[in-house]
């Protein structure tokens, strides 16, 4: 089997943690890769600036369905401070492959998706480095 | 095999970049309708033109100055005959396709479409023939309308028939769509667009290196296309009727595109100069010159007989994978050399992604028609295109792949 | 002789077009100004590009594409280092300055400069920095103005404070004439135009092959210049701050400047890309990439010091030919390496003519300054423009070749 | 001496033959080159169709004032039907000197001013084979 698609990967694609919505959800946001159109929306709902719940949807590719399915994973029972700290290589570790840089885009889009949510902008601080 | 008048081994030997591997793979290269590769003719004219004569054109006098000049200008009639335009004038260098349909956007539209007034597109355009529309409907208030396709991917005749109406002042038109295939009716959609008086222009961008054209025969008002698309380096052209590019005011405004400069006031200069401000493009546009020098030699008839057979036995090939979905025309007389399909199991990033490892080169995603997957109820597509250097084996290898990517994705 | 810690033979050797002969004279190549030579590293670089990867960038995930992406934008981080822009999203390839500088009228300007407000250039000003805003004052029924210079070509003090009033909108000016070569205060234009709340254009064409410079120490809005005229290939730069390019709306539609596309309406991609439609000049990019790369391993300190050196080399030899005029400041610290003159007997064409018998290319003309030529009373001027291979046994040939002209034309 | 600058050319372009004004010109015409910005205009006076006189005007290089010069002398006498029968190559065999691409555009010049004063418009016939 190829190495980009282990079976854990595949797996979170094909069985993916965390799917659907949370009508009532303390922050939301959506984004989309402008390459391939992949649009990925995360719901999270608090409890003292504690992350209580976290649901996802989107379509895209196995690389961001399976990032998003993992990183939601991570997120229950992080505080906003933690998720904020949250960085490129937390996501690659996650995924465990290696990854060229138009595919590291579609790994990092939930993590875009997420930050750009909890700091209530698009621009979020780091981005720079993590393009 | 393909009966066409092409003997494609030998073309192969003229693109070095086709004797690579990539992964320890001999390089598949199916990704020409995003962009051709070069032969050996136009990446060495490139390098001579850097070590023996380069020099900015038009003002300069002296030796290496009148060499560019006399062949970045001959070059431009080498296109004109290409597209059997009437007149050099009527041949402008432009970036790419993308800038040649803004420049009628900005130069044309802007001065001749009011509030109130219809833009007609096609629901297979690439976002070059949406977006420029879109800008100039949004700052005009005018309304952008789509002509329909059926399922098959072919523009419905009774839309062509009532979308264009006596409000519609542009009709914007693939000739060629690029996931799609459809080779659309355009010399049709021309003459209804002329029969209301509207100007149609024509989005050849996967049109002019395929296959032969005549840009009088199609009477077509505008018509772009991209050099790096046909063999040819990082230069656009924009057709344009000398008549409407007479009247239009100029796009961009600098060096070369005036008679005189004054504090007050500029004078313009004459076509194609009008509509090329600045330095251009010098070594491309003479690059896109011995580009089509290699594509008439081979024969435009020949080259579209060639890409109609690879397409033909793709569309075979490709179409016999169980649950595969391919857009646009099944009938190969009715499209150009592009495949756009897609499986259930996998996406089309992961798709392409696993062809990587193969060596093969396809593109997944939306290819810029993001409208067409959307009317098509479709996210992205899986592309595999194909150019003059294209073989029959190379389908085989993309076939013999789709099993893998099943095996690898099932679930 | 230079002192100015170039090798120039050694440069000279990696120039390959140096090497050549014209009409059986050694290639005396003093057009710079125009367009520079370029050294063998960017003539391989693209070589190796449409050898080994060539792809269309940004969307494709097969290794071709995945390498063509990643040394485009490679290309774009060196540009961002080399005139210490704050970000990579700050510099968006052009075709060339003068399309850079209709960008910032076209996108900037429609939607900031309003009826009755003014728009200020100065003099000295290329065709590229006047005609765009021509095009926008008329408009927008603005009012252009310039700052005028003074008879050795500096421009004046007490214009650059009352021509920039309350209602300018947009000061529009050049670091380095192309000539007069008068190096402007440009900070303090910069400074002068934000205190009353404009923003500055500048156009650095002429200043960014030749010396340091820093955008963030300038503080300037946006800032043009072109790769061809720095060793590098036909591809221009924009640098604009980011908050004034989150701000404006895009100019060209297509590709590659969306994030989404529907019939209705589009989303805008982030930035740089909002700002690049369609396939950019891949290959050219790439090219400047190592251009910078070449410049900055000489150091642009040396650079500026060389040219300082073989311009008052110049201007001494030149200045010494009988009935002889020299355009602009006569000291060296406040000019770059263009030296344009004109002498009584001859027509500069028939200058540049006989100067291309001895192997010599020399611009004769307006040189896309028409303005600047009318302000100062002359029809037209020889211009002779160094850079970093320049020699001053090349500035010697130049002034007996003077002498044969005159000998020549002599009445 | 540079064969360019024959004895001829040089002595045309220092003493122009026919440069001047007419006033009451019954066709006059002015263009430029916008490669140089070099102009020239032509003044002529017309009996039954024939040039009686003509005068040129203009700051240019030598090839285009001697081109002027050379062709205002070949005028007179001629008809309009004549002078549209002009072309390229009368040009350059009055000059009698190779040129270049660009400097050919200063030597036709003046041709291209008569023809277009003649016709009275820009575009004249045949406009196209002369660049
Ligand atoms: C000062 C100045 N500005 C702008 C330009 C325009 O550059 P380009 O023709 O590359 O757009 C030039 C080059 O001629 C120049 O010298
Ligand atoms: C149909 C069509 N139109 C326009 C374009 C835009 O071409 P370019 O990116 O060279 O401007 C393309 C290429 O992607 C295309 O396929």
């Amino acid at each position: 089997m190829d190495d980009l698609y282990r079976e854990l990967i595949l797996d979170h694609y094909q069985h993916p943690h965390n799917h659907g919505e949370i009508p009532d959800a303390d922050i939301s946001y959506e984004d989309s890769n402008p390459l391939c159109g992949d649009k990925i929306r995360i719901d999270l709902k608090l409890k003292n600036n504690v992350v209580e719940d976290v649901k996802f949807n989107g379509k895209g590719c196995a690389i961001s369905q399976a990032s998003a399915s993992m990183l939601t994973d991570e997120l229950i029972g992080k505080s906003l401070d933690e998720i904020k700290q949250l960085d490129k290589q937390f996501i690659l570790d996650l995924l465990g492959i290696p990854l060229g840089p138009t595919r590291i885009k579609c790994a990092l889009l939930p993590l875009k998706v997420i930050k750009a949510g909890v700091y209530g902008i698009n621009a979020w601080p780091g981005e720079e480095e993590e393009e | 095999m393909t009966h066409s008048g092409l003997n494609v081994a030998a073309i192969r030997e003229d693109f070095p970049i086709l004797q690579q591997t990539v992964h320890g793979k001999p390089l598949v290269y199916l990704d020409s309708a995003a962009t051709s590769q070069k032969p050996e003719a136009v990446i060495q004219v490139l390098d001579e033109y850097y070590r023996k004569f380069n020099a900015n054109i038009h003002r300069g006098v002296y030796y290496l100055a009148e060499e560019a000049t006399a062949r970045y200008e001959g070059a431009r009639k080498k296109i004109q005959k290409f597209i059997n335009a009437k007149s050099h004038r009527e041949v402008i260098y432009t970036r790419n396709a993308t800038e040649a349909l803004n420049l009628v956007a900005y130069a044309w539209g802007r001065a001749n479409v009011q509030e109130g007034d219809e833009i007609v597109a096609t629901v297979l355009e690439h976002h070059a023939n949406i977006v420029p529309w879109q800008l100039l409907a949004k700052e005009k208030k005018a309304t952008l309308k789509f002509i329909r396709a059926d399922e098959h991917g072919l523009l419905r005749a009774d839309d062509i028939e009532t979308m264009i109406t006596a409000q519609t002042r542009l009709v914007a038109a693939t000739m060629a769509s690029n996931v799609a295939g459809t080779l659309t009716p355009i010399k049709q959609i021309v003459a209804r667009a002329h029969a209301i008086g509207a100007v149609c222009v024509v989005d050849a961008a996967q049109a002019v290196p395929h296959m032969p054209v005549d840009v009088q025969a199609l009477d077509a008002d505008f018509f772009a296309f991209s050099g790096h698309k046909m063999l040819g380096p990082f230069v656009g052209v924009l057709y344009g009727k000398r008549a409407l590019l007479e009247k239009m005011e100029p796009f961009l405004g600098g060096g070369d595109m005036i008679r005189e400069v004054h504090l007050e006031y500029s004078k313009w200069n004459e076509l194609p100069w009008k509509f090329e401000a600045g330095t251009p493009a010098i070594a491309e546009a003479i690059g896109l010159g011995v580009a089509v020098d290699y594509l008439t030699a081979l024969g435009m008839e020949n080259v579209r007989a060639h890409e109609r057979a690879i397409t033909a036995y793709a569309l075979d090939k490709i179409g016999a994978v169980e649950g595969i979905r391919i857009l646009g025309p099944l009938d190969p007389d009715q499209r150009g050399g592009v495949v756009a399909f897609s499986i259930p199991e996998a996406h089309p990033h992961d798709v392409a992604q696993i062809f990587d490892r193969e060596g093969i080169c396809v593109r997944g995603g939306h290819h810029c028609a993001m409208p067409l997957h959307e009317y098509y109820g479709i996210a992205a597509t899986t592309r595999a295109s194909f150019y003059i250097y294209s073989i029959p084996e190379e389908v085989d290898k993309l076939v013999e792949t789709l099993a893998k990517v099943r095996q690898i994705f099932k679930a």
